[in-house]
C-alpha cells in the first residue's frame, strides 16, 4: 500500500476494521478469484506521483500555458461556433445537486432535474415548432444519425438523401453509425447561390426507395436554404421521412421546422451557452412530429408530465418501453448517457435571454457577419455564393490561404476554416468585436 | 418547493442577459421566405428569475454531493472540486484550431491515451467516443469490419445474459444477430455453452468482468480461447472495471476491444444523465479499426497524426468529450500511480465491508453466495417478496425517506427483485454502515408495517408518481406545447 | 436535513487536502518553549466528508438567490453573477506589491471613487473602510478631530431617535455623548426641537435620509443650516441611499460626510452576514481627514499617492474590501449611467407598489400615512396586538412559513410591533404581489386560528427556537469546546 | 426614462400597471416630498452606458491586463501571506444560499448558516484553546482595537502596551480606533535574538494604569516569541488584560493563547483559505477565555447552540443585548456586519486539512522558509535577528534593496517588503516553489 491518507479515499485509516469485519486477514483474499495468471505482475505506472491539489492545479497551468492565448475567439466555426456563455449558466452547471446527479431513475428525489429536462424539452418545443423532444443525445452527428436509423426503422428502407452542403463532420459520422445498418447515404447538388437543388432532390427521389431526405440550415456555406416547403412536400409524396438539421441559435428570426412541417428535427445545442471545449461536450437534440410512429421511434430519453399520489404536479421519465435496459437488442437506440447538464445549460441560456434577446442577438450576429464580410470584399476578397447567410460564410482569397492564415496569426488572431487552396468558412458572432474583425481584416488586406 | 414552470412566469418586457451592440451599418434582416412568422412562445424573465428559479430546482435535486448514490454499475464516486478548475484548460479551444495553438490540450489528450491503455493492457485507445454506448457501438462496428475486411459475414454476436442492456443494443445498432449465452449455478457464464454456441458465424464476444452480479468470471482465459479459436474477437464493457483497476488487465485476460467510461471509473461528474466522457481502446489486429484519428507526438509536438488504417470512422462530430477527458486527466494526476493501484482493492473491500453489514437480514437473500463480490453486489429481496409482497421497488422508496439514494433495482434481469449496489472506494466507512442500517431499518418496517413501506416516499417532495397518466396516449405530455395545445383543444389523441 | 456538527464525524486517519512535498533538506522545529503541547481536537474528513457537510448546510440557508429577503434598511438586492467573475482582477493582488504591477486594480478603486463621489455629491471618497460601521466610526472620528483641530472640544453627537443603532454605538465609540432627535408627528426630525438642542457642544449630526421610516426629511436644507450654523457637521448614514439615487444628492442636501454600504446599494452580497465593503465621502474641510491614502491618477497612472492632510489614519489593515469593490464596479458598469440614475425611481416604486397591495389588511397599520415612501415602508401589528396578541414576530414567522423571509422587526423602535419592509428594484413585481398575498394571509390566519400562527414555523428545518437556555449561563454553548469541557465537568457556570 | 429592459430591473415593462396600482400617474409623483431645490438638475454620469454581460467581462480582462503576471505568487507577508486556496474552499463559499444571505436573524431558515458559525467558532476555539470565539470581525488590526476598547471598558484604565515588533498597520488602525476614546499606546522594545523584551515590559507595567498588554506571534520580525508564559503572568499581577495576536496558522505547531493563559485572542483568518483579495476582506477572529466579564464585554455575533420547541439540537444568535441594536450607545461594538463567509471559508479550509494536514503544512512552510533564507544566506545576504521563525524572516543585503528588488522583479517574481535601505521582510511559503525560490536567490546573487 504506497498510500496512508489521501483526500479521495476515506478508508485507507479505516482498512483493518473493515477486514476484520468481513473476516479475512489480508486484502489478497478479496481476489481469490482471480486467476494468478492475469494478476498484474507489477503495479500500473500512470501519471506519476500522487500530486497535491495546488500541483494539479500548477500542472494544468503549465498545460494552459502551452496553448496559444487569442486576442479574441477564432473565426471558426463549421459545427462549433464561439459565443459569450453567460455567468448565470456557468453558475447554474456549477450546482453540484445538477453536476453529480445520475440520470433521474428515481423521481421523488430528483424532481428539481426532471422539472428542468421537462422546461429544456418544452423550450426547444417552441424554438423548432415540435411537439416532442428528447432530453438531448450526444451532438449533431449522432443524432442525425440516430434521426436516419429511425427512419430506415419506419420505413425499411436504406437510402438517405442529403446535400452536398452537409457538415463534412456530420456526414462521417451518419457514415459510421449507419454502416452497420446497411443504410447508403447519397449527396444531392446544390446551385450557384449555394442552395440546395430542388430538381436533383426531386430526380433522386423518384428513384425510389428513399428512407429520409435530409436538409442542414444554415448548410455548411453558411446559407440560409429558402426551399424547404418543397423538400418537405417531395418527401411525403415519396414516402420517405423529411429531417431538418438546424442550428438553433437561427430560430430567433429564422422559420422553424414545424413550421415547415419537417417529421424530425436534430441538431446540436452549443451554442445556446456552451463553451467550446475543444468540440465536445455538444449537445444533440431530436424533435419529431406529434404523430405516434415517429414518438414510439425515437430514440433518448423523454420526461413527461405526471401528477404523484396526491395530485402535485410532477415530472418523470416516460415512454422507457423505447429504452435499451428494458428493450435490450429491439431497443430504438442504445443510447444510455446523454448530455442532460449541456441541455440544462441550453434552458439557462434561453431562459435569460428569452424572445426579445434571442431575437436581438441574432439581429446583432447578423449585422457582425455582414460587416466582416463586407470589410473583406472591400479589401479584394469575394464570397462565392450569394444566398443569404447567417453568422458564416465562404471567402475566396485572390491569395493563397494558407498566407492569409498566417498574416491574421500574426495579429494573434485565428482565421476560418481553410476548404480550399483560396477559400476558407469564416464564421462572425457577438463574440467578435468590431475593433477585432477590422484587425482581421488589416492582416488579410496586407497579402492581397 | 413547489417550483412553477417557467411558462408560468408572467412577466412582461423582461430580459435575464443584456445583448452586446456594436456600431456597425449592416443590419440585414432574413429573407422574407425564411423569416419566421409565429411569435417565440417563450417566458420573458429576469436574471433574478431564472437564478432563483433553478437554484429552487437544483435543491430539489440528488447528486454525489449530497448524499451516497449506490447505483450498481454505475459507479458514482465523488467528483473533486478540483476537476471543476481543471475544465479551464479545455474551455475555449475551438476543435479545429490550428494544431501548433492547442498544444496543452493534444499533450493531456497524449497522456490519456497512454495512460488509459495501460491501465485496460491495450494498445492505443481512442478518446472520440462521448460515452459507453457510443464506445460499443465503435466496438462492435470495430469487429464487423474487421470479419468483412476478411471477406466474412459474421452474424452473430455473443452477450451475457447478465450484460448491461446497451450490449444487445449496439450489437443490434450494427446489424449483428444477438446470442445470449447463460448465467451458470456461480453466477458466471456458462463456459460449456458457450462452447456449444461459439462457430464460424460467431462475430465476437461482449462481456464485463466483474460482471454485473459483481463476480469475477475466473475462466476468462479459458474464454477468450475459445472465441479467439473461431478468430471472433473478445470485447470488454468497461462500466465495471473500478473493482479491478490495479489488480488485473483486460488486456492480460485475453480481451481485444474495449471501452471506457470515464465518468464511472475515472470520476467524470455523471451530470445529471450526462455528458459522460468515453474512450474505445484496442490491441493486436483491432486497433487498426479504432476511431480516428488519435493524438500522436512527433519530435515532441502533438498532432492528430495518427490515423488508423482501417478506422471505422468518426463516431462523434468532433473529438469526443474532450471538456470531461480533462476533468478524468485531473483526477489521475491526483491519484497517481499509487492511487490508481489501490481503485480496485479500496472499492471491493467497500463492497465486502457493506455485505458484512448485511447478513442475516431477513428478507434479503444473497445470490450465488460465498464469493468475494468486487466493485458491486446484488442482493434480492425475493423472499420478502414471498412472504409478504415487498418488491424491490418499495425497498428503494423506503431508502429514499431515509436519506439515500437507491440502489439500481431489477437488474441483473436474471436475478428476480433484485438491488444492485454499489459503494465505491470514495464513500467512508460511516456511510456505508449507515446505509446498511437503513436498508436493515426499512426491511424491519416492511415486516412490522407493510403499508408504511408501500406508501413510501413520504418525505420527499413529491410521492410516488402516476406512470399511466405519465405514458398513456392521450394524457403523454412531453413538453409545454403538447399541453398548450390540448388545453386549447387543437391536438389530437397520439395514434 | 438533520446534519451532525463536523465533530461528530468520527473517521481516522483522513485529510480532505494533501499538502506538496518539496524536496528541500531544511526540516526544522519550533524551539520546545514554543511548541503546542496538546493535540488539536479536530475531526479528521476526507473531501466528499467536507463538501457534503456544507451541501447540506447551504440547503438549509435563506439567501436572495432562494427567494426574497424583504429586511427594511438592509438593502438586499439580487447579486447579478458577473460579479463572481469580477472577482478575478482582485484575487491574487498582495496587498504591499509595488502599485505598477497592479495598475488595473487601481484604475478600478480610482473609478469607483470618483463614481462614488458623484452619486453622493461629494468631493472625495475613501474606499478603506470594510463596511457601514466602521465609515461611521471613520465619519464620526472626522468630526472629532476637526474640532479639535480648531482647539475645541464638542461633547455632543446629534442622532436621530430613529436611527440605525449603529449611530449612537459609533459616537459613543468614538468617545461622544449621544444626544438623541426626537420624530415629529410626521414621523420627521422635530425640526422645532433640533433648533433648541443645537449649541456650541454640537460636534455634529448623523442623519439618514430618506429616514429609517422610508420618509424624506423634507427640511433637510434647514436642518443642515442649523447644524452649520454652530459649525457642526452634518453625517449621512448611506444605509438608506437607496431610495434617492438619481433624485437627489446628499451633497446637495447639505450633508458633509457620507458612509455607503457597497452590501446595500450597490449590490455586494452580503455573505451571511458580511464581509460587505463601505466607502466613506466627504466635501468641502471634511475631505483633509478623509481615511487615507487614497489612489491618484497622474500621467496616466495609479498611485496610492493622496494621502488627506489631517487624515484620521487607517481604519483596516490594509485597503478595505477591495475584493468586494469589484463586485460593486462590475455592477455599475452594468447599471451604467441610464441604470443608476433609475435606481431611486424604481425602488421608490417598487415600495409604494407594495403599499398598495397592502391597503385595508385587518390588523396592520401604516404610521405616519398619506405620504409617499422611497426605499422601504414600515407597517406596525398594534392594532392586531391589541386585539388578538399578534405579534410582529409571529407574523414575522407566519411569513417563513410562506416561503418568505421575514422582514426587519421591532425597529426602528419608535413605531410599535414594528415591520420594516424594503423590497428593491430587483424583485419581479409578481414576487411583490406575492409577498403581499402572504403577508395578508398571515393576518387573516391570525383571525381565524391565532395559535397556529403562534405555533409557526412549522416548515422549516426547525421550529421556535429556546433563547433562554441558548444565552442562560448555564448552558450558554457557544463552541463544541464549551459543550466537551462542560460534559467533562471541567468547566464551571460563566460568571 | 433612458432604458426599456434591463437584466437587473424586472419592472421596467411594469411600470404603468404598477403606477396605476398606486393611483399616481407620473413617476415623479413618488417624489412629491423633495424639495425641488435638492433635486438632481442633471442625470448623474456614472461608468458610461450600459454594458452587457460580455462587455462588463471585457472590461475587466482589460484591467486585468494592465496587472503585472507574476510567476508566482510574491515572497510578501507583513499581515497577508499567498496560501494555496482549495477548489472546495472556493466551492463552498461560492454556494450562492451562503453568499446572498443576510445576517441569520431568522434562525429557523438559516440553520445551516447558523451551524456553520457555530462550527467556525468552535474550530477557532480549538486552535486557539480558548472557550468562546465570535462569529468574526473585520480584520486583525480591527480585531487588536475592539480587544483593547474592551480592556479599557473592563479596567477603566488608558494605557496600553504592545511591542516595537508590532505589525505597523495593525498599529496604524489601532491608534485609529482607539484616538476617540483617549487611549494611549505605548511600545516596548525586543532584544537582539528579536524577541519582546519582558525586562522592559515589566518597566513599564509596574508604572501602573495600564489597561492591556498585547504580543503578536509570530512578531513582525517573523520572529516567534518564546517567553509568553511571562507576559501573561506579569499582565496578571498588575490587573491588565492579556492580549496575543496571533497568525493561527501557525497553530499546528506552534502553542496556542489559551495554554498560556491569555484573556483574549486575536488574529487574522487571512492564511486560512482565504485570496490575497489585494487585502481585504480579510477576517478578524476575537476570543475569550471563559469568565463572564469577558464574555459580556466582547464585540460582535456569537452564535449559541440551543434546542427548538420540539428538543431538536439547534442554533441561533446569542448575547444580542450586548449588540448595537438594542443596546446602541451601550453596545460593546457599533459593529453589523462581519465576515461570516470569510470565516465559512476558514472553516472549510481547516476542515479539509484537519489536525494532521495543518502540522504537515505547517512543517512543509517551515522547511521552505528556512531553505529560502538559508539560501539567501549562501549568497551573502544575513538574517539579523536569530530568534526562530515560521514564514516569514527579516533579511539584510549588503546592497541596496531596490536593487535586489529590481533584479527579482526581471524575473517575473516579486521581492520582500522593504523595510529600509538594506532590508527586506520575505514571506514564502508552500505556493513558492523550490525553482521559483531558487530563481529568485539567482537573481538576488546578480547584484551582491
Amino acid at each position: 500500500m504506497g498510500l496512508t491518507r489521501h483526500p479521495w479515499l476515506p478508508n485507507l485509516g479505516s482498512v483493518g476494521e473493515m477486514m476484520s469485519s468481513i473476516g479475512i486477514s489480508s486484502l489478497d483474499q478479496l481476489f481469490s478469484d482471480v486467476p494468478q495468471s492475469v494478476r498484474l505482475k507489477k503495479p500500473l505506472n500512470v501519471a506519476g506521483k500522487p500530486l497535491s491539489e495546488q500541483e494539479i492545479v500548477r500542472r494544468l497551468e503549465e498545460l494552459e500555458r502551452k496553448n496559444t492565448q487569442l486576442v479574441c475567439p477564432p473565426f471558426l466555426g463549421a459545427g462549433a461556433c464561439p459565443h459569450y456563455v453567460p455567468q448565470a449558466v456557468k453558475f447554474v452547471i456549477g450546482r453540484s445537486e445538477f453536476y453529480t446527479a445520475y440520470t433521474p431513475y428515481q423521481p421523488e428525489v430528483s424532481q428539481g432535474l426532471l422539472q428542468a429536462m421537462f422546461e429544456y424539452q418544452s423550450y426547444m418545443a417552441e424554438l423548432l415548432e415540435m411537439e416532442v423532444v428528447n432530453s438531448s443525445l450526444y451532438d449533431w452527428g449522432s443524432a442525425l444519425s440516430e434521426a436516419v436509423l429511425m427512419a430506415h426503422r419506419v420505413t425499411g428502407r436504406r437510402r438517405v438523401l442529403v446535400p452536398e452542403t452537409i457538415n463534412p463532420f456530420h456526414l462521417q459520422v451518419l457514415k459510421t453509425w449507419t454502416y452497420g445498418r446497411g443504410v447508403v447515404v447519397e449527396r444531392i447538388p446544390f446551385d450557384h447561390r449555394g442552395l440546395l437543388s430542388i430538381e436533383a432532390l426531386e430526380a433522386e427521389l423518384s428513384k425510389g426507395e428513399v428512407a429520409a431526405v435530409y436538409v442542414q440550415q444554415p448548410n455548411f456555406l453558411g446559407v440560409l436554404e429558402e426551399e424547404l416547403e418543397s423538400v418537405v412536400e417531395l418527401a411525403k409524396k415519396h414516402g420517405a421521412l423529411s429531417i431538418m438539421g438546424v442550428n438553433p441559435l437561427v430560430l430567433g428570426v429564422v422559420r422553424p421546422p414545424g413550421e415547415y412541417g419537417f417529421d424530425v428535427a436534430v441538431g446540436d445545442g452549443q451554442e445556446l451557452g456552451l463553451s467550446l471545449n475543444y468540440g465536445g461536450p455538444m449537445v444533440g437534440f431530436f424533435a419529431v412530429r406529434w404523430e405516434g410512429r415517429l414518438v414510439r421511434q425515437m430514440p433518448g430519453r423523454i420526461v413527461g408530465l405526471t401528477t404523484d399520489s396526491e395530485g402535485r404536479q410532477s415530472y418523470a421519465l416516460v415512454l422507457q418501453t423505447r429504452e435499451q435496459f428494458t428493450r435490450r437488442e429491439k431497443a430504438t437506440s442504445n443510447i444510455t448517457t446523454n448530455e442532460a447538464l449541456m441541455a440544462l445549460a441550453n434552458l439557462v441560456y434561453l431562459s435569460l435571454l428569452g424572445p426579445n434577446g434571442l431575437r436581438e442577438l441574432d439581429e446583432e450576429i447578423m449585422s457582425r457577419s455582414h460587416y466582416a464580410a463586407r470589410k473583406l470584399r472591400e479589401v479584394g476578397a469575394s464570397l462565392p455564393y450569394s444566398g443569404e447567410f447567417f453568422e458564416e460564410f465562404l471567402v475566396r482569397f485572390p491569395a493563397r490561404y494558407s498566407k492569409v492564415k498566417e498574416r491574421i496569426r500574426s495579429r494573434g488572431l485565428h482565421g476560418g476554416l481553410q476548404l480550399d487552396e483560396n477559400s476558407a468558412l469564416f464564421c462572425v458572432t457577438e463574440v467578435h468585436s468590431k475593433d477585432n474583425i477590422d484587425k482581421m481584416v488589416e492582416a488579410v488586406a496586407e497579402v492581397m | 418547493w413547489e417550483e412553477p414552470l417557467l411558462f408560468q412566469y408572467k412577466g412582461k418586457n423582461r430580459v435575464g442577459l443584456a445583448v452586446p451592440r456594436e456600431d456597425v451599418n449592416d443590419r440585414v434582416e432574413v429573407p422574407s421566405s425564411v423569416k419566421r412568422r409565429n411569435p417565440l412562445e417563450l417566458p420573458e424573465l429576469s436574471e433574478l428569475e431564472v437564478v432563483r428559479h433553478f437554484i429552487r430546482l437544483s435543491q430539489m435535486s440528488y447528486g454525489v454531493d449530497v448524499g451516497m448514490v449506490p447505483l450498481g454499475s454505475c459507479t458514482m464516486k465523488y467528483n473533486p472540486k478540483v476537476q471543476e478548475a481543471a475544465s479551464k484548460l479545455t474551455e475555449n479551444a475551438h476543435p479545429l484550431q490550428d494544431e501548433d495553438t492547442v498544444q496543452g490540450v493534444l499533450e493531456m489528450l497524449y497522456d490519456m491515451q497512454n495512460w488509459l491503455a495501460e491501465i485496460t493492457g491495450m494498445e492505443q485507445c481512442s478518446l472520440q467516443v462521448p460515452a459507453g454506448s457510443a464506445g460499443e457501438l465503435a466496438g462492435v462496428l470495430m469487429m464487423k469490419k474487421y470479419h468483412e475486411d476478411k471477406g466474412e459475414t459474421r452474424t452473430d454476436m455473443l452477450v451475457a445474459d447478465s450484460a448491461h442492456g446497451t450490449n444487445p443494443a449496439s450489437a443490434a445498432m450494427a446489424g449483428f444477430k444477438v446470442v445470449y449465452v447463460k448465467t451458470d449455478h456461480r453466477g458466471l457464464v456458462d463456459y460449456g455453452l458457450l462452447k456449444e454456441i461459439v462457430g464460424p458465424s460467431t462475430a465476437g464476444f461482449m462481456l464485463t468482468n466483474p460482471n454485473t452480479l459483481g463476480l469475477f468470471e475466473e475462466n476468462i482465459l479459458e474464454i477468450a480461447d475459445t472465441i479467439h479459436s473461431v478468430d471472433g474477437k473478445l470485447y470488454y464493457d468497461g462500466a465495471n472495471l473500478n473493482g479491478i483497476v490495479g489488480v488485473a488487465r483486460p488486456g492480460d485476460m485475453g480481451f481485444d476491444i474495449v471501452h471506457l467510461n470515464l465518468h464511472k471509473t475515472f470520476a467524470v461528474p455523471h451530470g445529471g444523465g450526462g455528458p459522460g466522457a468515453g474512450a474505445i481502446c484496442a490491441k493486436g489486429d483491432m486497433v487498426d479499426y479504432l476511431p480516428g484519428p488519435l493524438v500522436g507526438r512527433v519530435d515532441g509536438s502533438y498532432s492528430w497524426s495518427m490515423e488508423p488504417h482501417r478506422s471505422i470512422g468518426r463516431i462523434a462530430t468532433f473529438h469526443g468529450n474532450v471538456g470531461n477527458v480533462v476533468r478524468s486527466f485531473a483526477y489521475l494526476l491526483g491519484l497517481g500511480s499509487d492511487g490508481v493501484n489501490m481503485l480496485g482493492v479500496m472499492s471491493t473491500l467497500a463492497t465486502n465491508y457493506l455485505m458484512s453489514r448485511l447478513q442475516d437480514v431477513r428478507g434479503l437473500q444473497l445470490p450465488f453466495p460465498g464469493r468475494p463480490r468486487k466493485h458491486e453486489v446484488v442482493y434480492s429481496v425475493t423472499p420478502a417478496y414471498n412472504e409478504i409482497g415487498l418488491t424491490a421497488e418499495d425497498v428503494a422508496k423506503g431508502l429514499l425517506d431515509r436519506g439515500f439514494y437507491a440502489p439500481t433495482i431489477y437488474f441483473p434481469p436474471i436475478v428476480q427483485e433484485s438491488l444492485m449496489i454499489e459503494v465505491t472506494e470514495t464513500e467512508p466507512k460511516e456511510s456505508i454502515d449507515e446505509f446498511a442500517r437503513a436498508l436493515y431499518d426499512v426491511m424491519r418496517e416492511a415486516y412490522s408495517d407493510l403499508k408504511a413501506v408501500k406508501q413510501s416516499p413520504k418525505r420527499t417532495s413529491v410521492s410516488r408518481l402516476d406512470y399511466v397518466k405519465a405514458n398513456h396516449p392521450s394524457t403523454f405530455t412531453p413538453t409545454f406545447r403538447v399541453k398548450r395545445l390540448r388545453e386549447e383543444g387543437s391536438l389530437q389523441v397520439l395514434k
